[in-house]
């Protein structure tokens, strides 16, 4: 048998009220921005494609909230909008990228959620999967040479698991111990290929033949999400090495908005729909007495104005296309990305994570800006 | 547009698409040992649906859906080629298959020449920029290959010349890879031969001119027609490369010959193209029957743009082709 | 833990005395080869450079003399000449081909190790490491798809473990159950880099992570590697699916003869050297009664003669470089090989392999050329 | 030869492989995030002892052996220029980067102009045949990296040059293909500045001339040399390009439009090469100034064979060189 766990984290994160209304306003941040994509995407106003993540908020948004502000994502992919949120990326700068507007992020150059922020420590994918996986363990190599207290994160779907640059990255992250967060998201399907015929053995189990651990979580539930990857980060800071993350969910769109997706099973989806990451959270969220409705109608009213925005942008200007293949300055270095999560709150380095982990956050906080509901949700 | 059949053939209405289909149905039908692979081209037909229907009527073996892994997709179509097999493999965009490109270039180029053992296999690449496809859905790698010594390069421009030349490359016993454009895919509709169609490795005269001979293939062809269609007819000539490798040197070298000025079209990046071989060829063995320079309208040297009216900026446009065009004339 | 071996083999195969004549002769015949090429090239008559497996012959002897006449090797690397001389392809040939000198195998347009024998189901290897185990799998499922009952066998370093090749092809082999014979030569270095610089854990170890078993023999015992061969064979042709095996060892030379590997602990080669696959066969044989004198004398007679034909032959026709870049006639397929064990003999396709494991050969056996020691020594 | 110092410095005699090591050296001393990896070149030094001693005098972190992976190798060089490190890394044999060309290509080149990331690595590409390397052992891939926009592409042919754009490379911020020749490694001795010494992404002229430029990089400089030498002083002129790109334009233009003539050797498969590039621009730019075809020499499109006898029939000779110039000439 595989190992399919790690040793216990040292510290039990704990979530907060304020941490929680944060969540909720990042995953509900995620779905309605997506709604909303596949409506322009559906009016022809969002040229290309239009690819969403509905029914895996909980994984990008879990795994992102864990990571202190000098930690890198790299990157999110097609499912992963809501690591752009929790970092912090503009709203309407997003909008502006898909709909092919002059936009800071992509100056139009880019599509769908082919962005990265690199204000923010975030890079932007590319298509080849899962090339960027080896990008991010070249990251955190230099976080181990440099002696850095931060972690790289990279996502990636289980159908990206076959590719041989897969291998290639968890050899050398697994051989070097390099401080990097490997999340799998197993939706079961890599566009039309269910994992059946895309592997004989799942990926966390497969972690052990690289020497590292592989963790099954719940991959609709963002505090599963959260603790795991906030586990991984600990031990990759205590110089221990990567992990392996296999978060299972389920598909519950198409491949992309083209996609009618008639080869998926409609009582598997009926089944995963109950799961709802969204839904089975903000029950939660309402138990506890938090106003879930407060969070929704704060975040459309940000995703309202931001679509408004960005449609009254204009287009790029068409000679910017061939400008800046080279770098002839300066290059610019990645920033800092916001770092919700209460536990970070202590230290602006994120370096302290662990220490911190436990209780409320301290008064004062700085790093997330403003309070309450709308801090959460996407700006 | 010559056939090697003798009898005429009954013709159908298809799209470039269909025509792809209609080509891999046919062959399949014709040679059990032909099958193809890749990923989602099973009971999905694929990302373009050019396998579609192919599964329900032959079945899982011979329209295998993959594991993500272009090498593997190749290599083991080298080796199932080795057994006397003829894959068809499809890359899902012709962009991924920089991930493969080892087991092309250094593998399936070069098996035969070393080691007399041929490779027939058939490497589909659904190529090209045009619809906001971005810098990963957009490329057009055909030079890769080209400076690959071993592999035979096609890039067809109408649905007839897509069902002949794929058709063709099936039963030819070398790796050939096979550029079909994304965007004419649905785009470009016409008659097509029912049944068995083969059309040769060779280039085509698509307009007849006396002034000026544009060379394009794939996309840039109905570009370059329809620049071509703003001059006076009789003026410019357009020619079909539709081969790569082989290219057919004679078709170009008698056209610029008559014509005296030639104007070349790439939809890849200019540094390098298979534009830039075919000005070489020019500028050595026409240089003589040169009444101008050899001038090209390409991609520059940068990715493909997402944003439409950027890669408008980037992309060979009838405008941009007709304007050199009309500079030439007037040299 | 991971899975190490696989069920039983159902049938013990046997050797009988001129079995094993036969592979003392394949075993002497690469160590004599090899040293009279290290010489040849160490004179400056092989142009290039020149590759050898002492120490690690009882590897491609092995698991070659497992395969049936219809089984396709693809790809024999630099240190498994054996695998070729249990083929049965000509010994002058190869010298011609090691020497640039016109020939059958290459024309001269290859070097070293780098030469297949199409007429003997012999595929030759490219360099870039290890794409022709992916080849292997190709081949394989062409075998499965037409219902053939024959294998391929594919071989590779364990630093070939590393690139993406090994895991896309690990991953098609397992998931469909290719009849594919992986065999890991593990012999602790690649070119300089030891195996603790390579990979977290072992070859044999991340077989069952592509749902295969792996299996670890002794790579300096012949009938070891034989008999692990034998049973992944009748694993395959059950339709069970591929076996890795890792044939430990030690690469007793320079990684080729340019190389002193001053790098390597002397120590550590003495230790092996302790363990020559050849000397202590040989010791086993002569115990046994078996003359393994005569054996090396007809070796060394052959390859005498076949040295002097070599040296005789001209160099390719410059000329002749630009041809046949392109096939142009119908493909000539892929011969059949020699199959040397008594246990193919019964049968001319070896689809009988499993049901003649047992016991002597029968008389009037026409797969192997020739009896006695020479039938085992390389042509 | 032009450098960026203002004082000239001293120099010492090195070979073109010394020269290399040199210039890795001066850098690693110089700027601490100047870091090597790759297989065996830790203890070792390389398969060609390029990075001898350096393990001894930087440690192992400045000083990597990695596995057997060349997407890996590059990849990880991409997150660590992304950090901010500016690694150089060596592939084996230039031949093995088609194993790790997706990195290469749609990583490392796009990402500047896609996310305005810059990557600053090196690729040492130990690259060339001439010595019975085989089809495997002998390639020049260089025009691949061409036609992919973002890389920066270098094939200096002299040990100074080798130093000081090697070093220049490791200083600019995009990702450098870096071509050493192998057969030039310890044939080629010259003088070498001793300490920082930086050369210009720029062409140079070898030999000046009146009559014919012969245009040519890396190993083929020699040849081209070699065969100038064959005609009186002062009628043939040899360009070394250097860099490929960017591509000194301005200088191959410069030269022909004095001459008239032009000759454009590669040692790379002729198809899609460097050299096709050069010609397609002198075709077209410098048109009313050629007295002459754009003649090329360049390894027909074959794998490099082992045999000599059959290698030196491929690859171009300062015979085949020395005659196409006299063609020309007499043009
Ligand atoms: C190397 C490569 N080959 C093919 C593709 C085309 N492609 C895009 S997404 C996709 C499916 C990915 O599946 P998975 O990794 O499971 O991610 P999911 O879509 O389920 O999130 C494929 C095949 C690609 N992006 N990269
Ligand atoms: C893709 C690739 N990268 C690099 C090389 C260069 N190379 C040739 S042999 C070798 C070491 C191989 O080690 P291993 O697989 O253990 O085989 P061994 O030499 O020990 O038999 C290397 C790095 C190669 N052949 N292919
Ligand atoms: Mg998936
Ligand atoms: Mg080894």
């Amino acid at each position: 048998m595989l190992a399919e766990s790690p040793a216990p984290p040292s510290t039990v994160p704990s979530l907060n009220r304020a941490d929680r209304e944060a969540l909720l306003g990042f995953l509900v941040g995620m779905r309605t921005f997506e709604e909303r994509g596949v409506a322009l995407y559906k009016q022809g106003r969002t040229p290309g494609s239009f690819y969403d993540g509905r029914g895996q908020e909980a994984i990008s948004v879990g795994a992102a909230f864990a990571l202190g502000p000098d930690d890198v994502i790299c990157s999110p992919l097609i499912r992963d909008l809501g690591a752009h949120l929790v970092r912090g990326t503009d709203l309407t700068e997003i909008i502006r990228h898909h709909l092919g507007r002059d936009n800071r992020l992509s100056r139009g150059r880019e599509g769908n959620v082919h962005f990265g922020d690199v204000d923010r420590g975030v890079v932007g994918m590319v298509s080849m999967l899962p090339d960027m996986m080896v990008v991010a363990v070249g990251l955190a190599m230099a976080f181990r040479l440099r002696r850095e207290r931060r972690v790289a994160l990279t996502f990636f779907g289980e159908g990206a698991t076959s590719p041989g640059a897969w291998h290639e990255a968890m050899n050398f992250a697994g051989l070097r111990r390099e401080p990097v967060i490997l999340v799998c998201e197993n939706n079961g399907l890599a566009y039309s290929t269910p994992s059946s015929a895309q592997f004989a053995v799942g990926p966390a189990e497969r972690a052990a033949a690289y020497g590292m651990p592989g963790v099954v979580v719940d991959g609709n539930d963002v505090e599963a999400v959260f603790a795991a990857t906030h586990a991984a980060r600990e031990r990759a800071l205590r110089g221990d090495g990567p992990t392996l993350i296999e978060a299972r969910t389920m598909r519950m769109n198409g491949h992309g908005s083209h996609d009618d997706a008639r080869y998926v099973d409609p009582e598997l989806l009926a089944a995963w729909a109950e799961r709802d990451p969204i839904a089975t959270y903000e029950a939660r969220l309402r138990a506890d007495g938090i106003d879930v409705d407060a969070i929704r109608a704060a975040v459309l009213a940000r995703l309202d104005a931001a679509v408004e925005a960005a449609l009254a942008t204009p287009l790029p200007d068409p000679s910017s296309a061939t400008e800046g293949l080279f770098c002839t300055t300066e290059p610019r270095p990645l920033g800092r990305g916001d770092a919700p999560w209460s536990g970070h709150a202590a230290t602006s380095s994120g370096a302290a994570a662990g220490d911190a982990a436990a209780g409320d956050p301290p008064a004062g906080d700085t790093t997330i800006e403003g309070a309450g509901p709308a801090a959460g949700s996407p700006r | 547009m010559s056939t090697l059949d003798t009898t005429a053939p009954a013709t159908a209405t298809m799209t470039y698409l269909q025509a792809i289909t209609d080509a891999l149905r046919v062959e399949m039908r014709r040679d059990e040992r032909v099958f193809v692979l890749g990923e989602d081209v099973g009971a999905f037909g694929g990302a373009f649906k050019a396998t579609e229907g192919l599964f329900d009527e032959f079945g899982a073996d011979r329209v295998q859906d993959t594991p993500i892994a272009e090498a593997a997709i190749i290599g083991t179509s080298v080796g199932a080629a080795l057994a006397g097999l003829r894959p068809v493999c499809e890359v899902q965009f012709a962009d991924f298959v920089a991930t493969g490109f080892d087991q092309l270039v250094n593998v399936a180029g070069k098996m035969h020449w070393r080691t007399g053992l041929a490779v027939p296999m058939v490497l589909r690449l659904p190529s090209g920029g045009g619809f906001a496809g971005g810098p990963f859905h957009s490329q057009n790698p055909e030079a890769w290959f080209m400076h690959a010594p071993g592999l035979k390069v096609l890039a067809p421009s109408t649905p007839a010349d897509a069902k002949g030349m794929l058709s063709a490359a099936i039963r030819d016993h070398n790796p050939v890879c096979f550029l079909e454009h994304k965007h004419l895919y649905r785009r470009i509709k016409g008659e097509v031969p029912v049944g068995e169609h083969l059309e040769p490795f060779t280039a085509r005269v698509a307009r007849a001119g006396e002034e000026l001979t544009i060379v394009a293939y794939g996309a840039m062809l109905h570009l370059a027609l329809e620049a071509a269609a703003r001059f006076e007819p009789g003026r410019v000539e357009v020619l079909d490369l539709r081969s790569l490798v082989p290219l057919d040197e004679e078709a170009i070298l008698a056209s610029v010959r008559r014509t005296s000025k030639v104007l070349i079209v790439d939809e890849a990046n200019e540094t390098c193209a298979a534009g830039a071989q075919v000005a070489a060829l020019v500028a050595d063995r026409a240089f003589s029957d040169l009444d101008g320079p050899v001038r090209r309208v390409a991609a520059p040297d940068v990715p493909i743009p997402f944003s439409p009216v950027l890669e408008q900026q980037v992309l060979p446009t009838a405008d941009r082709i007709a304007e050199a065009a009309r500079e030439l004339l007037a040299y």
